[in-house]
């Protein structure tokens, strides 16, 4: 199996899915020619033109808005968001419209339409290419929202969300474009949205979080295990709407229950896992809830300093992992 | 016997007597409306009164057996062009399950209906430009030759979609024709305090569109301007802007009290200007409308709009567990 | 003490704060000549001139962003969202702009306005005129979000708004505007935002709410207590930052909570508030932290049937507040 | 000698030499940052090449001890008009805690120092073009005669923010000038994909206020038209809008190869047209810029640049938990 980087599984996992069918397009800001910021639609210029791939003007509710009209038509646009934190214009169109469509039209139209953007810190982005923005629209029935952790997840998982005949928003991690690589399958898989993974067995101490932060776990998992400390880890994919089952089964497994996440603390995802284990798994928790965040400011600075105290890293999680196993 | 405008423009009697029939079947719905919200039987009533000719002519100048509307709350003469029935339109107004906009779920208004390419439109304003501009984007793609057409009111006009949405038809020369219906006032605030320039048509420019300000009393202007617009989208001429001037004729809507900002004058005023009135004159004066059609069409519509509101009245409402259904798609 | 309903302690608090600082100001859609389509700046046009109560264009990204300009500039602008529905396309400028100011300039600049907005269901305002949007904002620090539940409290907490050096979002209930009446002070007095407020003092079951809901929440308790059931009811009032302290506090009181929001449950801020609970209360509690919401569809359908089956109400209140009692 | 342009717009040959002074210490620092940048010292950079002669012109137009500007990321020779100092920048460029943009919170480019009037701006474009208006709004309603500036590129041009303020401006008048800044690309997307009208000046009709585009490497040619826009402004007549024609000299920035989307020739024939050469030949012709002076200002320029470096690269990083400060104020 070739092994490729988070950033390569999507570049193929758009690739596939226009091949395969001819009504997918990408449009978004310098998507075309430049093949994109962090170069994800590097080829598909020259493979399908400049009509399939499409440079779009500077106006991201322009982005959404057309994309919505399109996918009304029948058409299946995925659009790309420079970076998350400039979904920001597009909000109105994305929940007033795209997360309403089916429901308000008593399932007559819908907007079968895939959001990508990257987010989240750790590269010298400073306030504006750093943010987490996902609890902004975690709270919009008709919307889904997927966060992969790994290439397989992500070629899998967006192919799904193309398919996916509601408005998914795709969330691409942008330190994990280079840096978290692996195996992927050269066939035509997709993986469920909507359902949450196991990443790691075990039985001392439970583990829920996504996206990159997945992997901070895997490592300080490793590492604990010299210790004797034997992690579960629940990779959520699909942040919106949450499974609640997968939830409910992992923190029963251990009784302690650690969630992170690179977000701020206090409106983030993991409050909302933490409501569905306070409600379903009380008697059968060993330890409070804990909740492992960024700090409550309003992003992550530019200055390295204060970048590293923000962000989530591995020696961050193992330390609340460990002090969760020694409760 | 008077001028006859409408044979230059290419349109038969029958279809200047259907434009006229459009008309006034949208303006006796909107009527009944009313009535059935002042004696409580419908929570809320939005109008087209003041609009007609405008909505009329534009639909007519379309192809509707495949272009694409993306109409606002205002439209019912356009969404009753392209195939909505007065029992759907009552169906929506008293919220009924069969309501084919949507299921009772929204308010009155908000018009949707795929079958007849009637795009489903929500309460923020202006949100529907870019979606036109998606489906015109999505033609050109096909290289199909369908046109969209949305509309909005002048103050819609000044939100972002607006702009984003024109210049992004503008850049990629899409088959799209934006109308704004300007009836003067965005609920209380007139146009002067809304608008910078002097006509809204003034905008094209910036779009690299051509821009028209039009009559919209005169359905036969508008019906002029569309037309032409959709002949030059067809040909890959892109976008145009068009502004049809009327009047709101009624408070904004049946929870406004327009007095407290408007002189009844000026509402007098505009009533003498009504196409309602004025067309029908000029099919009377062109001898396309004579008093048998008119005593004849009076009584059919009123019949139709009766059976429409029994209908509706009388429908049951969707089940309270229904209020779950199609927040996705059911395959799932 | 003169009794008012809730939407005439807005227009006082306005009145009040205009009359005391000249460079408080009103800005929005209809609220001058109209005194706007809810009558909650009627008067002002007429005592304080159109230079002070501007009826904007209708571009809410414009009301917000010019604004936030007026604010920097040393002014107290008051913005009033016609609807909640329709603050979306001003998301950029609240979420980007005002709540990061201080903290992107380190301390130099500020944006101290105050948005307004009724939000609410159970009026017949269908998807769009009907909905709870904090949750939208309540993962954003910088930004302050006020939802009162009685007319004493909005004038105070919209007096102590418009004088906050920061951004704050303050959504009154639209049904509570005539429904809820009260004893509201002559004088001028403010109450501290950030803190919420026990309505009732209780021991058997604790409620957790804010808005419209305290208020369906405290009939509750009256019928409750016939039956020998004492609620103790808190008032988050801030519905973000969360006042933590409070939050323990009142759920340690009594062991048992429910939460409730008009809001869909997935997302919203009751999810947060029991992660807060999860984390410090849970050898405190003698029943799973149960959250009572509206259903996680878009939001509340037109039709009376759909509309009730979403809308909260005292009744159902009193139900999730029995069945708690006698868990 | 050559034609004396400069008296005529009532600019003494002080001035002109310290518009120059001013446009090459922008150009210097910039020109140095990138040094930095690719010698791994500081982590990015975004230019202000090309453009110095747009901003410099425009800020010495305004009244620099009471007007107020709104930047964009490219504006270091605005924000050093406006009293921003070669070590603010350098600060801002090795994110050191005295930097007074930001406290090292924000990526260089991210201007705003209130004591000078400059507005904190942010990456998300446009967003500014509002809070400029809400500056002239204050300023109307003090009945100050204060005039503020914003600008922004010609992509960002398009953004629904831009659209929303201007015409919120020309309904009030405000005084406000919206300059863009057009230097025909938005990253890699050149300004026929970004704008489908001719002129970004095309667009000002439509909100009621002049337009004008001129030459953006003519500092005098953007001098006159914003003074003129700031008399307006002052006499109560209004908002303008002024686009100024240039070209982006470097890539977007040190994250961006332009060479994968824009030829050599292009860039290497606007490098003929760059005001750093262009003006410092018209100061030469007329004879206001000696060799001696040159000579001088280059070493004076050079000084204070490595100083400025110099310190900022010593400069401390704000402590690691400084990063919870100022969320919101602290008296409370
Ligand atoms: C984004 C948004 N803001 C506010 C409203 C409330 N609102 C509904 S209609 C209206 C006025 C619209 O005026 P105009 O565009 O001129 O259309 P008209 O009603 O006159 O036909 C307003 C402010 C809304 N529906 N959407
Ligand atoms: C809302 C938003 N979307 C996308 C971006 C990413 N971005 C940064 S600069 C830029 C291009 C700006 O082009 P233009 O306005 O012409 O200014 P220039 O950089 O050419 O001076 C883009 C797309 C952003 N900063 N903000
Ligand atoms: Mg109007
Ligand atoms: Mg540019």
């Amino acid at each position: 199996m070739p092994v490729m980087s988070y950033i390569q599984a999507v570049t193929k996992a758009l690739q596939e899915e226009m091949q395969r069918d001819e009504n997918v397009f990408v449009l978004g800001e310098d998507v075309g020619k430049r093949g994109g910021v962090f170069r994800a639609t590097d080829g598909l210029y020259d493979e399908f033109g400049e009509e399939r791939v499409i440079d779009t003007p500077l106006a991201e509710s322009a982005i959404a808005g057309v994309g919505i009209g399109a996918a009304m038509y029948g058409k299946r646009p995925v659009a790309e968001m420079q970076f998350a934190d400039f979904i920001m214009p597009a909000v109105n169109q994305i929940i007033s419209e795209a997360a309403k469509m089916r429901y308000r039209s008593n399932n007559d139209w819908s907007a079968p339409m895939t959001i990508r953007a990257p987010y989240g810190g750790g590269v010298h982005g400073a306030l504006y290419h750093s943010q987490s923005v996902e609890s902004v629209f975690a709270n919009q029935p008709g919307l889904k929202i997927v966060m992969p952790s790994t290439p397989y997840d992500v070629k899998g998982l967006l192919k799904a969300a193309i398919r996916d005949d509601d408005p998914v928003l795709f969330f691409e991690h942008k330190r994990a474009y280079r840096l978290i690589k692996g195996e992927v399958p050269e066939d035509d898989y997709t993986l469920p949205i909507g359902k949450a993974d196991v990443k790691r067995e075990g039985s001392d101490v439970t583990v829920i979080t996504y996206g990159l932060c997945v992997n901070f776990a895997l490592q300080a998992a490793e590492k604990l295990a010299e210790e004797g400390i034997d992690a579960h880890i629940l990779d959520l994919r699909t942040v919106y709407p949450l499974d609640q089952e997968a939830i409910i089964e992992a923190a029963k497994k251990t009784g302690k229950v650690l969630l992170v996440t690179e977000d701020n603390k206090e409106g983030s995802i993991i409050g909302q896992v933490s409501a569905i284990i306070a409600e379903n798994c009380l008697f059968d928790l060993d330890a409070p809830v804990q909740r492992l965040a960024g700090p409550d400011v309003p992003s992550m600075p530019y200055a390295p300093t204060m970048e590293k105290y923000f962000m989530m890293n591995p020696d961050k999680v193992e330390q609340a992992m460990r002090d969760l196993a020694e409760f | 016997m008077a001028e006859n405008r409408h044979q230059s423009l290419g349109l038969s009697d029958e279809q200047v007597l259907d434009m006229y029939r459009t008309m006034l079947m949208a303006r006796k719905i909107d009527e009944r409306m009313w009535l059935l919200n002042r004696s409580g039987k419908i929570p809320f009533v939005i109008s087209c009164q003041g609009q007609e000719a405008a909505q009329v002519g534009a639909s007519f100048a379309l192809d509707r057996e495949k272009d694409y509307v993306a109409p606002y709350y205002r439209d019912m003469g356009v969404v009753l062009a392209f195939g909505m029935t007065a029992q759907d339109l009552m169906l929506s107004g008293f919220a009924k399950a069969e309501d084919p906009n949507s299921g009772g779920r929204q308010m009155p208004g908000h018009f949707g209906q795929k079958k007849n390419r009637i795009l489903s439109g929500s309460s923020p304003v202006t949100t529907q430009v870019p979606h036109a501009v998606g489906v015109a984007l999505a033609s050109k793609m096909e290289k199909k030759d369908i046109v969209s057409l949305v509309t909005l009111g002048e103050g819609s006009s000044n939100q972002g979609d607006f702009h984003e949405g024109l210049n992004f038809a503008g850049v990629h020369k899409l088959p799209v024709i934006t109308m704004v219906e300007n009836n003067k006032y965005a609920i209380s605030v007139p146009q002067e305090k809304q608008i910078a320039s002097k006509n809204v048509s003034d905008r094209a420019v910036g779009y690299g569109m051509p821009g028209f300000t039009v009559d919209g009393n005169d359905p036969l202007a508008v019906y002029e301007a569309v037309k032409a617009a959709a002949d030059r989208a067809r040909n890959g001429e892109g976008p145009t802007l068009i502004e049809t001037v009327s009047y709101r004729l009624t408070p904004h809507s049946s929870d406004d009290d327009d007095r407290t900002y408007r002189e009844r004058e000026e509402v007098e005023e505009a009533k003498k200007k009504d196409s309602l009135i004025t067309f029908k004159k000029y099919l009377q004066d062109a001898g396309v409308l004579t008093e048998d059609k008119e005593k004849e069409m009076e009584e059919e519509l009123t019949k139709i709009i009766n059976d429409a509101t029994d209908y509706a009245e009388n429908a049951p409402y969707a089940e309270p567990e229904s209020a779950l259904k199609y927040v996705y798609a059911e395959n799932e």
